[in-house]
């Protein structure tokens, strides 16, 4: 039994996917990445395989992406995310349709991509100049509001006045406006839900550039964010696709082209 | 039959203008024509010159000798001057513009009467000495417009004209048609038994007997006779004379009399009376047509600028 | 600039002018037209149209007649007594004029008030009033001096030959009486309707005497639709503004003040755009103004009008006083629906 | 794996978008400032009802669109109207508006015509009047009809001296009021324009009494409020407003009586001009009085120039009436949208010499051509007056509000800093 691994090195996280030949997703596994991350990745990578009980010898090809894809030896091949995630996002949207926007909101950037009906990148956009509306974003403001990120959406939902947006979505303006919100004691629902929609209005924006067509395609730490979802849908005006395992799609995406590359040879 | 009936009341008529003539020998007051040249000025007020006349308006001679007899001067503060007159005409310096009253007295024995022939003139001053007037001139002239019509304490008999003359174009005078009031004192007090007679340049003479209380008015009359060369503004004379007899008796100049014959007379000038040239109802009338055409051109003026907006929305209420 | 809550400043800033104005004329009017019944006699220089013509009734004269009068006298009469005498008129009527400025016209003026009671007439009959177009209104500012220059000319050419021209008809010795609607109104207020005929003695007095006759008629229905309406030719306006500069009644404006909103136009009666317009000048008191002051009571802006007696303010606006004025000062619950 | 939201509807993005863009400056109303006033309360309720939970306010009323001061609201009320100003200063409808006007047009205009694009109104106007004022409104009334609005057109001229001017706008008035008779069927008649006159006549002195307690040397009542106050005008109940701002001159008079200062002692007092920041684009103010200065007066049409001038009737008849009236909108206005405009120069000197102004903040909305251009006359007059000025450029969107923030900081140290060589 041949088996394919796709391994996305990302600022935040190192997700590890596994596919076997019919590109089904076997396992997965995300660790967080530091400063030694290459060690990491083996460990991880280590530690995956022996969970579903492969041997390193059925992993026949591996496909390394994120932007430390670089630095990792062991990989066949490697590819930049914006084409693994397009690749990922089709595989996991399969049943779902054909899927021509992705959205993705990583840990410290943003990214909007657009693909044809053959699922060809078309033209992406993405924010990295800072981590203004990213999953590092969110992790300050639950940190200031005193709640874990996991709450976010639920606050998100019970909001019932007007959202309080938050005039600069950069991590460290934020901050001390949402001190300053907290200190006029306004209730944190309506806080959240502003930050929610502060973000979803960034990502629109980023999302316009590359145009907005149907199906969208959500993935990244955040799109575990029910409330920023549907903040994201009220602005976008559209529904949203989120997958089961929104971090790895990017990984998944690797596994699945190294699985193409190997059937080529 | 009918032609003699003509010629008796002709006779009639002579006879009784005659003897009224004839016993109407007044002496009256009588301002000389202003001389344009050799004018005599007095600090800028120009002097006054009068003669006396005796005979009736149209038939008379001027006095050559004044002497003896007095000119009393009232001006309109009632200050009374007294000259005793000589030679052949009185001259007199009005000082301020305004109203002033002369009055003349002559006394002569004549067979055991003594003959006392008074003789008053009105005279306006349009000209005067500002120093003596400026009060007047600062205040405003608007009640000089009147005479004063007291009678003159110096003089025994006097006639005196009641009428107040008010300026009817500013400056004033009497017209034909106006009522002409006058009064009869004898030592200061009324008369109401003496006629009045009155005589026009004209030659018409005319007797007027007093009402019960005294006051002998009558209507100044238009001259029929007045030769009208389109001088629509002439003035014409008008001689209202009155006299008056006592029993005094006395001594005047060494001749002794038993009986004093008083006479006054005021000589008067009055214009053709502007009514006769005047039409009220002309007036009115071209007043409402104006007032009917202005008015009725700015109504349908606006009508036509208004048309635009002659909408039911607007409405005054 | 914290108000004294009954200061008599105050009080007077927040009058009623129309009110007061309309009493004051009533007053004045009966001072001018029948004070002499009551033995009153202020002269004959009055810089006012107190009728030469009511003989008994007026409580003074106009100086128009007397200058007319004053200036039939033939030229060596002028060099002498008749020029002391003019002056002397002069001098008093300039006098009398410099306590109330323009103010004669506005508060005492017998022919002005009648113009005011027709427009109230007029008010009530709810007429719209009648406006020159801006155009023509400066053109007719020139009428009354030429009126004024024809007033004192022609009595001169009356007694005199001027320049060998011949000497002209005594019809023409009162010129401007003899076509001043005031003559006919004035003492027809006394009962005297004498003034109302024609003259047919001679041409130049039936020529005249019509002219007045119309000009009455004008007068009475001209004033019905316009304000004023006589006010705009009268030459005594003109002889009373060659004097107005140093007088002591003053119309001040603030110029810095003014939004130019043009309510103080709107209000006057005399059209006068530089109310409003003029923004340097400081006093206001132009050829045609006839102090009136119902400007000053229109100003809603707090000092920029005011009515000025030897430097002492005596009327000035204010906010508060305008939204007195105007019954702006109480809310009533909005109209039924 | 599907969600399972309901999507907003467009109007209702729309309007979540509008609540959080009015809420935040409620709150920055409320909070950020020392010694508020509870008489404000009115307003901030006033404000939040209509624009973050969009309810009607005038349910019932007939209420009658205006796309600028200069439609007469006084013969709107006697013909039983409710004026509706629809001037707006949101950037949610900016943004809608973008798309359909130009790029370098005016963020007002665009507002406006976004809103009518969205028709989007919790007091949807029944009918509009347009008066061709500046070239921008003029063309909106146009594009709003297109959209399937009934907009009437009222002409304005744009020179105010000339008589021509005058009687045109006299004209354009008086079809004005016979066409909204027309359509209100009811006659415009004395006694009911009369009344209107003298209601907002008495609005008007009350805003006086407001502005006559900001010249005291503790300012009472903070800039930014008074744009509210007179914000509210544009669109609330007359007699509600009038009650509102009532009590507000009576708790003004008492802080004045006891000396209640909402600016520090040191800071400037700035006269504000320009383009009119209207509720919720009041980002220069805000900033401003964020700012350690305090905003004493202003010469806007969202403002001073709505109640500066009042109407004065000469004779009460509804000739006269309506005359005034439209002398009022028109002779009186400082709009630089007239062909030559001193007196708006001289309003805003008088305003700093009276309110004892320390600077001039000048506000042009990019796009907002005519008070663009009339920047350098203006910027000139104060320079001859040695009043400093500072002219911002800015739009409805919050981008740059780092900048301006740095900007109007320097601007007011550098007034402390004169007041301090003053002394």
């Amino acid at each position: 039994m041949r088996y394919f691994v796709g391994i996305d090195i990302g600022s935040t996280a190192i997700k590890i996917s596994v596919a076997d030949e019919n590109k089904n997703l076997v396992g997965h596994k995300i660790s967080a990445s530091g400063s030694m991350f290459y060690k990491y990745a083996q460990e991880a990578l280590g530690e995956l395989l022996r969970e579903l009980g492969i041997d390193e010898s059925e992993v026949v090809y591996t496909v390394a992406t994120g932007y430390g894809r670089k630095l990792f030896k062991e990989a066949d091949e490697n590819v930049s995310e914006i084409t693994a995630n397009a690749i990922g996002a089709q595989q996991a949207a399969k049943e779902y349709g054909a899927i021509k926007t992705i959205i993705n909101i990583g840990g410290q950037d943003s990214k909007a991509i657009s693909l044809d009906t053959e699922g060809n990148v078309v033209n992406f956009a993405m924010n990295d100049r800072c981590a203004a509306g990213t999953g590092k974003f969110l992790d300050v403001v639950a940190m200031n509001l005193e709640i874990g990120v996991d709450e976010l959406s639920a606050y998100h939902f019970k909001s019932v006045g007007t959202p309080l947006s938050i005039s600069s979505t950069c991590a460290v303006f934020a901050e001390s406006e949402i001190i300053g919100l907290l200190g006029n004691n306004h209730n944190v629902e309506d806080i959240v839900s502003g930050v929610h929609y502060s973000i979803a209005k960034r990502i629109v924006k980023l999302v316009k550039r590359v145009g907005v067509k149907e199906n969208i395609y959500f993935d990244g730490g955040p799109a575990l964010n029910d409330g920023l979802v549907s903040a994201i849908e009220n602005e976008l005006g559209h529904k949203i696709f989120v997958p089961e395992y929104p971090q790895i799609t990017t990984s998944y995406g690797a596994a699945v082209l190294a699985c193409d590359a190997f059937m080529c040879e | 039959m009918k032609s003699f009936g003509l010629i008796i009341a002709i006779v009639l008529e002579l006879v009784l203008t005659c003897s009224l003539l004839s016993a109407n020998e007044s002496l009256w007051l009588d301002e000389a024509k202003k001389k344009k040249c050799c004018e005599v000025k007095s600090d800028l007020s120009p002097q006054k010159e009068f003669s006396l006349k005796s005979g009736s308006l149209h038939k008379n001679e001027k006095l050559k000798d004044l002497s003896g007899s007095i000119l009393y001067i009232r001006d309109m503060d009632g200050k009374i001057e007294e000259h005793n007159l000589t030679g052949s005409k009185i001259t007199f310096i009005p000082q301020y513009k305004g109203n002033y009253h002369l009055f003349v007295e002559r006394r002569s024995v004549q067979d055991g009467t003594l003959n006392v022939e008074l003789s008053s003139l009105r005279m306006y001053n349009k000209e005067g000495n500002i120093s003596c007037s400026w009060g007047k001139e600062v205040r405003g002239k608007t009640s000089d417009s009147r005479y004063l019509s007291e009678p003159l304490p110096q003089l025994p008999f006097q006639l005196i004209m009641e009428k107040s003359i008010h300026r009817h174009h500013i400056n004033c005078c009497l017209y034909a048609g106006d009522i002409a009031p006058f009064k009869v004192y004898y030592k200061g007090e009324l008369l109401h038994d003496v006629p009045l007679s009155v005589e026009m340049e004209s030659g018409w003479t005319n007797v007027i007997e007093p009402s019960d209380e005294g006051t002998v008015s009558f209507e100044i009359p238009r001259s029929t006779y007045a030769p009208d060369k389109g001088d629509k503004k002439r003035s014409e004379k008008l001689l209202v004379s009155a006299s008056y007899d006592t029993n005094e008796s006395g001594v005047f100049e060494g001749n002794t009399y038993s009986k004093v014959h008083y006479t006054m007379t005021i000589p008067l000038s009055f214009g053709n009376s502007p009514l006769e040239y005047e039409s009220k109802s002309l007036a009115f009338a071209t007043v409402i047509g104006v007032m009917l055409v202005f008015s009725l051109g700015l109504y349908y003026n606006r009508r036509r600028k208004r048309k635009t907006l002659k909408e039911i929305y607007f409405d005054e209420e | 600039m914290t108000k004294n809550k009954f200061s008599l400043r105050r009080s007077v800033n927040n009058m009623n002018l129309v009110r007061f104005r309309f009493w004051f004329q009533i007053a004045a009017f009966a001072l001018i037209v029948y004070g002499g019944w009551a033995g009153i006699d202020l002269g004959d220089k009055l810089p006012t149209f107190a009728c030469v013509f009511s003989s008994d009734a007026s409580g003074g004269k106009c100086y128009v007649g007397e200058l007319q009068h004053d200036l039939r006298h033939t030229f060596e009469m002028m060099a002498g007594y008749a020029g002391y005498a003019f002056l002397i008129s002069l001098g008093m009527f300039i006098v009398w004029f410099w306590v109330l400025n323009k103010g004669w016209c506005g508060f005492v003026c017998p022919l002005g008030t009648m113009q005011d009671w027709l427009t109230m007439l007029r008010e009530k009959s709810k007429i719209r009033f009648s406006e020159y177009s801006w155009a023509n209104r400066k053109k007719i500012k020139s009428i009354k001096y030429i009126l004024l220059f024809l007033m004192l000319l022609l009595p001169v050419m009356v007694a005199n030959s001027v320049f060998g021209a011949p000497k002209l008809p005594s019809g023409l010795a009162m010129p401007f009486c003899d076509i001043c609607p005031g003559r006919m109104m004035i003492p027809a207020f006394t009962g005297d309707f004498n003034q109302f005929y024609i003259d047919f003695s001679t041409k130049t007095d039936l020529v005249m005497a019509v002219l007045g006759m119309i000009m009455t008629g004008l007068f009475l229905v001209g004033s019905f639709v316009k304000k004023r309406f006589f006010c705009y030719f009268c030459p005594m306006a003109a002889l009373q503004y060659i004097f107005s500069k140093p007088a002591l009644l003053k119309l001040y404006k603030d110029g810095a003040k003014c939004t130019k909103c043009g309510d103080c136009y709107h209000a006057c009666d005399m059209d006068i755009l530089e109310i409003a317009d003029d923004v340097t000048t400081k006093n206001m008191v132009t050829e045609d103004c006839t102090l009136c002051l119902k400007c000053v009571a229109a100003c809603p802006e707090e000092g920029c009008l005011e009515a000025n007696f030897m430097g002492a303010t005596i009327f000035e606006s204010t906010k508060e006083g305008f939204v007195l004025r105007m019954a702006m000062d109480q809310h009533k619950e909005s109209h039924a629906h | 794996m599907h969600t399972e939201h309901e999507i907003e509807t467009p109007h209702q993005r729309q309007n979540r978008h509008k609540a959080m863009e009015a809420i935040n400056v409620i709150n920055a109303l409320k909070e950020d400032f020392k010694f508020p006033i509870q008489s404000m309360g009115y307003f901030y309720d006033l404000f939040e009802t209509v624009y973050c939970r969009h309810e009607p306010l005038h349910e019932g009323k007939v209420k009658i669109g205006t796309m600028c001061i200069q439609i007469p609201s006084e013969i709107i009320y006697a013909l039983d109207g409710v004026p509706i100003r629809l001037c707006n200063g949101f950037y949610t409808d900016d943004e809608i508006g973008s798309d359909l006007l130009p790029q370098k047009s005016c963020p007002l205009v665009k507002a406006t015509v976004g809103w009518f694009a969205s028709d989007n109104f919790s007091d949807k106007p029944d009918i509009t009047f347009s008066p061709t004022t500046c070239d921008q409104k003029t063309k909106a009334g146009a594009i709003i009809e297109s959209f399937g609005h009934t907009v009437i057109d009222v002409g304005f001229p744009r020179t105010k001296e000339s008589e021509e001017s005058r009687h045109y706008w006299r004209e354009s008035v008086k079809s004005f009021a016979v066409k909204l008779s027309k359509f209100q069927g009811k006659k415009l008649t004395r006694s009911n324009l009369e009344s209107a006159i003298k209601k907002i006549g008495y609005a008007q002195s009350l805003y006086h009494k407001l502005t006559e307690f900001r010249k005291n040397k503790a300012v009472p009542i903070l800039g930014v409020d008074m744009f509210l106050v007179t914000n509210a005008f544009f669109f609330d109940r007359i007699d509600g407003w009038i009650g509102a701002v009532e009590k507000l001159v009576a708790e003004l008079e008492q802080r004045v009586s006891t000396g209640v200062n909402v600016a520090g002692k040191a800071s400037p007092r700035i006269v504000y001009t320009g383009s009119p920041p209207i509720f919720p684009n009041y980002k220069i103010p805000l900033i401003i009085e964020q700012s350690d200065a305090v905003i004493v007066a202003d010469e806007t049409c969202s403002s001073n120039r709505m109640f500066n001038d009042m109407v004065a009737v000469d004779e009460w008849n509804l000739y006269d009436m309506i005359d005034s009236v439209s002398d009022k909108y028109l002779k009186a206005c400082t709009c630089p949208i007239f062909t030559q405009n001193d007196d708006r120069i001289r309003r805003i000197i008088q305003l700093v010499r009276s309110y004892s102004g320390d600077g001039v903040i000048y506000q042009a909305f990019a796009g907002c051509q005519v008070y663009e251009m009339e920047q350098r006359s203006v910027l000139a007059a104060m320079e001859r007056e040695g009043i400093p000025i500072l002219y911002i450029e800015s739009d409805y969107s919050p981008s740059q509000h780092g900048q301006l923030t740095t900007r109007v900081e320097a601007f007011v140290e550098s007034l402390k800093n004169r007041k301090r060589m003053k002394k």
